[in-house]
């Protein structure tokens, strides 16, 4: 190949949305901010495995398949989350993270 | 049939063994029925018994070499008991002598305690009592006879604290138990090291073994600490000073147990365990002295308690330490022959006076103090006159029983004082005044009791022919029991001896002496109690001499000692020592529970319950691992890959 | 040639993706932060493309950016109940995750930089859905099957924790 | 001897408990035949075994499927049930005191069912580790064990000095602390025995063969002194135990005070002691010392008691103490007296217990100075008390005399000066023993207990049974000393080769 373009270029990418990502999941009030900032982290994770999966195992496709999988799996968490984010927010009549703290002490 | 008695002279005790079994779990409803069992048992066992006398009385072999037959009971690599039985003269006449004074006293025992709701039991015990110390008598292994010796103890404790509701009682056969348990505690110690040094318990090899102790590393002194040792034991057990105190406060049982158990029999145990290893004291001079002079002591310090106390079977508690503390000088002066003849003579007297005291008792309804009597001897002419038989019996009197046994003691104390023994005369001086208080205090007491007025509110009754006529056989062998022994014809010695038999020639003039002792006594207690009807120069003696009145009758305060010893000293060490577990150790193990708690309570407060917070740490942890595994350590770094 | 035109893609199809995924964490509004996700997503679809997983790029359109997304949004409607326009502020924990962040980025990059790549010589086969179909149903079929059960369970969980609850509390 | 009768021996009481599951909850009566009938066949067997044992050949018998079978093989775990003539009286013990312990809670009404369900888990799991020739097996059913007090003390128990939850609560952390000490001490063992042998092997017989260094041993062996020594309450790790039998109901009372503690001196002879002889050598001055102090400190503490269940479980500490010392002596008698007064024990405070809880299900008081004169209302009960309580003081002609009398006779030679501390303790004893029982059963009989009933039918158990093997086992010893001594023999014999090979 000879390109210019290696996995650092990718990996490099998908760190910068990882981190992004984690300044969302961190950072916000609202529930569903968190929730799609975590789905900015599983893409970001996605990026590297295509990413490895073009440059180091071209023929076993291990990193699509993982891909695939990781997506089905975050549809469903996103699926389940957004129920259990608005039974909880039925309850507790608010969708600020930090209010959700009845497990301390 | 004598053969047959020899060899299975096992059944003695084992024949009160079954009767105990079959009324604890068979008769115990029917109350008559229980007394027979008990009775028949006990009545069996002194016919074995009197067989086995017969058999070995009249083979001289048994002399030199006793019967000896035993099978194993447990053991181990060098550690092996046996359990048997050991027939020579000394147990066959204890046997013998103890058999018989338990059948009488259990007949005396079906009127005596005619009516009590726990009739049943108290025989039951009786024949626990029997067989555990025909059993003591017959063993052949110091360990077996230890076991025997605490049974004995616990049927002890179990009939002084026969009236349980009797606080009095209850605290009785506890001191009773406490205080011969330090004896046990002292006498253990004395078995450990003889089974340590010498590999053996059994009686026949220890006589053969220790003689040569110094070829099992045994030294002088440490046989002398063995033996004194050994000899709590029997100082607790036969009430010998320091440890006579719980022997008149065990009184508070039924008449039929002192007289049988505190008087006759299972007091004498610690003699005849002293008797029965004399093979060990023989060697150790000093502990033969300290022998000695505890007997010397007791007879004299029980003697001088005797004469002030009121209550009659009390006094007849002290006379009997008294007498025990004779039997244990005879022993220290190294005669095993008149120590035995004292314990033969005294089992019979002393038992007679204990049984007519009962008889007095049952009279007067449990009416103790002797002060309260008086003139009973017209109302109860046998227990009364029965009741003399053995006041002349005690106090030296020929030809009564006691006269041949005491003189017997003072001619060998004066013996051994003569073969260089200085404190022999002490000893001599101690027991001869000793036979004066003797005669003195019981005579005081007969005089108060059956002479003198009649007081009006009593309304005495001689007591049924199942009392009295033990109260017979026994007055009769109190008169005649010694005549086998005197300084003439001295069959006993010649039988029951240790050593060399050595043929003592009759000390005339001690002999005398000794009467003349005994008649002064009586006669003074004579002046003092019953000529004199108002008894005044004896009150105003006691009040003259009130320090010396009430240290006698105050036992000499050693009751209190003890009690404040255990009170203060014991019981607050327990207390200390509970405080510091309960806030000392269990404040660390609760302690170390605090710190544990605490720590959590502290760190508690990190669980926010706040995700983003946890997430947060999380990624920083995980931040901070990869640096330092990256550039901390080179050789982690290439794990990590590429970093180079 | 080829090769510069794949960077010049790679820029500007990694710089939508940082953008607009700046952009979703930024936004103050949620609706928007949303819509901005959906770029997001839709220029990782195009990552996905210049890395020859068409398949991938295509269930990354169709789930991510179709489904998810609307599904989000229908959740913001659900639950919002203050001004929209304020809906998505930060905490007090923003200063620190922006500096994990930075950190974070930095340290994977740097490891990236300075890693040596054992490139394979080979090419990601054209025919890629050929390829891996029968690999899903044969290696991967345990996998593959349980990940379909786990939608089924994740589908009927959703439905049954938003049902209406009783004012008893019971669920009806 | 294929058919594995040990295995069923302790399936014995776990069917009894799944029977129970499945039995109405209000037919309590019911619930308890099943576990007696379950202990009972339990306690049949296991005689069966103790009289069918051969001593002339001495060593494991009544080996399960006739050999080990392997169970994990990476850690050389066996499922190898045998007995040899240390394990056969433990197992006795235990389906005696088990077989009574369900006889001394016929009058529980509260939740009667889960009660005998836990104390027949129980009591498998204590016998399970007498049995189990295997550490790990071993380890296993001490785990066991642990659960099903706590839980029963938390729910049946009662608060006196300190709270019920308090006590169980000590209990099962001590319990657990002495097994985290033990498990740390095992592993290490295995490990060791692994890389010194290369084979994998769990079994008490195989860890016995390696030849661990002597600095090792001392380690290891002061680990498994520390966790076989908080079961035993050894001082100074004794402390909950008084607190722990006061709160515990009396079925726990029974077995934990007759058998849970005896599975910390077995122990130390099967684990500790055979296996690590050189490190026992080292330690063995300091076990005495401080069975010494077990035994006069906690017979002072006993004297200061006023509450029958701290009496007897003082008392407990004390005798431990005593077992502790016969096996610092190391030598065939002072072990042999040790095991014997292992059971000796358990068989005397099983009785205590058992009758102590009767008289509390009666007066509802355990506080001495509120009691007296119960004799006159209980005499049957009683005659138990008094046997208990002369037992305890070591009265020749019961069990517990020959026992003590042999300890000391092995520890007086090794020890001396200090053994005779330990033999003055027999004095405190019997003065806290007399006190108790005197002020408990004797006096004038006080009017407010003139309604309480005598003991009948089943509560008749504990005291028949208990009591005949008081009395047998004080009369006949060597039905007990020949037993032990067939199974110690061999084990020492094994020590004092290897303390003469691998000694200085």
């Amino acid at each position: 190949m000879g390109t210019g373009l290696n996995p650092s270029y990718f990996i490099g990418l998908s760190a910068a949305l990882f981190a992004i990502g984690m300044y969302g999941a961190l950072s916000k009030r609202n529930i569903i901010s968190v929730l799609i900032s975590i789905e900015l982290m599983l893409c970001a994770v996605n990026i590297n495995l295509v990413a490895f999966n073009k440059f180091l195992t071209p023929d076993a496709f291990l990193g699509q398949i993982f891909a695939i999988f990781i997506i089905t799996v975050a549809a469903a968490e996103v699926g389940l989350g957004l129920a259990l984010i608005i039974a909880i927010s039925r309850r507790r009549e608010t969708n600020n993270l930090d209010d959700l703290n009845w497990l301390r002490w | 049939m004598v053969e047959f008695a020899l060899n299975h002279a096992w059944l003695v005790p084992l024949l009160p063994a079954l009767a105990f079994v079959i009324i604890v779990f068979l008769t115990q409803r029917w109350k008559r029925l229980s007394s027979l069992v008990s009775i028949t048992a006990m009545l069996g066992s002194f016919v074995i018994a009197s067989i086995i006398a017969y058999g070995v009385f009249t083979n001289h072999e048994f002399i030199e070499k006793s019967l000896v037959y035993s099978l194993k009971w447990f053991g181990m690599e060098g550690f092996n008991i046996n359990v048997g039985v050991m027939l020579d003269p000394t147990s066959s006449m204890m046997l013998f002598m103890v058999s018989l004074v338990a059948s009488l006293i259990q007949i005396y025992s079906t009127g005596y305690m005619k009516g009590d709701p726990q009739y049943s039991l108290f025989f039951a015990y009786l024949s626990l009592f029997g067989a555990s110390m025909l059993g003591l008598i017959i063993s052949s292994n110091l360990l077996q006879l230890f076991v025997m010796w605490e049974l004995v103890g616990l049927c002890s404790y179990l009939l002084i604290g026969f009236y349980t509701f009797k606080v009095s009682a209850r605290e009785a056969a506890k001191k009773a138990f406490m205080t011969t348990r330090i004896g046990d505690f002292g006498m253990l110690l004395g078995i450990l090291f003889l089974q340590i040094k010498f590999g053996t318990l059994d009686l026949v090899e220890l006589a053969a073994a220790i003689p040569m102790f110094e070829q099992f590393g045994v030294s002088l002194g440490l046989l002398t600490l063995i033996a004194l040792l050994f000899f709590m034991g029997p100082v607790a057990k036969s009430g010998q000073f320091p440890l006579h105190v719980w022997l008149p406060d065990a009184m508070e049982g039924p008449t039929p147990v002192s007289a049988l158990i505190h008087a006759a029999t299972m007091v004498v145990a610690g003699v005849y365990l002293i008797g029965r290893t004399l093979f060990l004291y023989v060697q150790v001079p000093g502990a033969m002295e300290v022998v000695a002079a505890i007997g010397a002591f007791t007879a004299l310090f029980a003697a001088a308690i005797a004469i002030t106390q009121r209550e009659i079977k009390r006094i007849l508690a002290y006379s009997t330490v008294s007498q025990l503390g004779y039997m244990m000088l005879a022993l220290g002066v190294g005669s095993l022959s008149a120590s035995m003849f004292h314990l033969w003579t005294h089992a019979f007297f002393k038992a007679l006076m204990f049984l007519a005291a009962g008889s007095v008792l049952h009279a007067l309804h449990n009416k103790a103090d002797v002060w309260d009597m008086g003139g009973l001897i017209k109302k109860m002419p046998i227990t009364g006159w029965t009741f003399v038989v053995g006041g002349l019996a005690i106090a030296g009197i020929p030809p009564f029983a006691g006269f041949w046994s005491k003189d017997e003691i003072l001619v060998v104390t004066m013996e051994y004082a003569k073969h260089g023994h200085a404190l022999g005369y002490v000893l001599f001086g101690m027991a001869a005044f000793t036979a004066f208080l003797t005669a003195f205090y019981m005579w005081r007491m007969i005089f108060l009791t059956f002479f003198g007025k009649e007081k009006a509110e009593n309304h005495p009754h001689e007591s049924p022919w199942s009392m009295t006529a033990p109260l017979i056989v026994l007055a009769v062998m109190a008169s005649i029991g010694g005549l086998i022994g005197t300084p003439w014809a001295n069959i006993w010695g010649e039988w029951i001896n240790f050593g060399e038999v050595h043929h003592a020639e009759p000390a005339l003039g001690l002999m005398l002496l000794s009467v003349i002792l005994a008649l002064a006594g009586i006669g003074l207690a004579y002046t003092l109690y019953c000529k004199d009807g108002e008894k005044k120069t004896a009150r105003k003696l006691a009040e003259n001499y009130q320090s010396l009145y009430q240290l006698s009758y105050n036992k000499f305060y050693i009751d209190e000692v003890y009690a404040w010893f255990t009170q203060k000293i014991v019981d607050g060490t327990a207390r200390v020592t509970y405080y510091f577990d309960i806030y000392f150790v269990d404040g660390i193990v609760n302690g170390i529970a605090a710190v544990t708690r605490g720590s959590g309570k502290g760190l508690r407060y990190l669980q926010t319950g706040s995700m983003q917070t946890y997430a947060l740490v999380f990624f920083l942890a995980i931040l901070v691992i990869t640096v330092v595994l990256a550039f901390g350590s080179p050789s982690l770094a290439s794990i990590m890959g590429g970093v180079k | 040639m080829e090769n510069v035109y794949e960077l010049i893609a790679f820029i500007l199809l990694g710089g939508m993706v940082l953008g607009s995924a700046l952009l979703v964490v930024t936004l103050k509004n949620l609706v928007h932060s949303v819509l901005s996700l959906i770029v997001t997503f839709i220029a990782v679809a195009g990552i996905f493309l210049l890395l020859n997983a068409d398949f991938l790029a295509a269930v990354q359109v169709l789930v991510y950016a179709g489904g998810v997304c609307i599904m989000v949004v229908f959740g913001v409607m659900l639950i919002q109940r203050s001004d929209i326009a304020e809906s998505n502020p930060v905490n007090w924990r923003f200063g620190f995750a922006a500096l994990l962040g930075g950190g974070i980025f930095i340290l994977i990059g740097m490891f990236a930089a300075r890693s040596q790549w054992m490139i394979a010589g080979t090419e990601v086969p054209k025919d890629t859905v050929g390829t891996f179909a029968p690999i899903l149903l044969t290696d991967f079929v345990i996998p593959f099957e349980v990940a379909a059960i786990l939608l089924t369970v994740a589908l009927t969980g959703a439905l049954l924790l938003v049902k209406e609850v009783k004012a008893n509390g019971d669920r009806s | 001897m294929t058919f594995p009768i040990l295995t069923t021996t302790l399936l014995a009481p776990i069917l009894a408990a799944l029977i129970i599951v499945f039995l109405p909850k209000e037919n309590d009566k019911l619930c308890k035949s099943v576990a007696a009938v379950g202990t009972g066949i339990a306690l049949a067997l296991s005689l069966y075994v103790y009289f069918g044992y051969d001593q002339s050949v001495g060593g494991l018998q009544w080996v399960d499927f006739g050999q080990p079978v392997p169970w994990i093989k990476d850690l050389g775990v066996t499922w190898y049930m045998a007995v040899d003539g240390l394990s056969l009286p433990m197992l006795l013990l235990t389906n005696l005191i088990g077989f009574t312990a369900v006889f001394a809670s016929w009058n529980v009404t509260h939740r009667a069912k889960e009660l005998m369900i836990l104390l027949l888990v129980l009591i498998a799991g204590v016998m399970g580790t007498f049995i189990a020739q295997d550490l790990f097996i071993f380890l296993l059913f001490y785990e066991i064990v642990v659960i099903p007090i706590y839980i029963m003390v938390v729910i049946w128990g009662s608060s006196k000095r300190v709270t019920k939850e308090y006590a169980g609560m000590k209990l099962t952390i001590y319990l657990l602390m002495g097994s985290a000490f033990l498990l740390a001490g095992v592993i290490a063992l295995f490990v060791n025995s692994v890389n010194i042998t290369g084979i994998a092997d769990m079994s008490f017989e195989g860890l016995a063969q390696v030849a661990f260094p002597e600095q090792l041993q001392i380690y290891l062996f002061a680990l498994l002194l520390i966790g076989f020594g908080s079961l035993l309450s050894m001082w100074p790790f004794h402390s909950w135990s008084p607190d722990g039998y006061a709160g515990a109901p009396t079925a726990v009372s029974m077995i934990h005070a007759g058998i849970l503690k005896k599975i910390g001196g077995y122990g130390l002879i099967r684990l500790a002691i055979v296996v690590l002889p050189l490190g026992a050598r080292f330690w063995a001055p300091y076990m005495a010392v401080l069975g010494v102090i077990g035994v006069a400190y906690a017979a002072m503490g006993a004297l200061a008691q006023k509450d029958l269940k701290y009496v007897v479980g003082y008392s407990s500490v004390s005798h431990m103490g005593y077992v502790l010392l016969g096996l610092a002596s190391l030598g065939i008698i002072g072990i042999n007296g040790a095991v014997a007064a292992m059971f000796a024990h358990g068989v005397m405070a099983a009785l205590f217990f058992s009758m102590i809880g009767f008289i509390y299900e009666r007066t509802h008081t355990r506080w001495i100075p509120d009691m007296g004169g119960l004799a006159h209302y209980t005499p049957k009960l009683a005659v138990g008390f008094m046997m208990a309580g002369m037992a305890s003081l070591g009265l020749p002609g019961l069990i517990t005399f020959i026992p003590e009398f042999t300890i000391f006779v092995e520890t007086f030679k090794v020890f001396g000066l200090l053994a005779v501390i330990g033999i003055a303790g027999i004095i405190i004893t019997a003065l806290y023993v007399l006190r108790a029982a005197a002020n408990t059963l004797f006096g004038p009989a006080r009017p407010e207990f003139s309604h309480i009933k005598d003991l009948k039918g089943p509560e008749m158990v504990p005291l028949i049974v208990l009591g005949t093997v008081l009395v047998v086992g004080g009369i006949l010893p060597s039905l007990l000393f020949d037993m032990i001594d067939s199974g110690v023999a061999p084990l020492l014999a094994h020590i004092n080769d290897v303390l003469q090979i691998g000694g200085r």
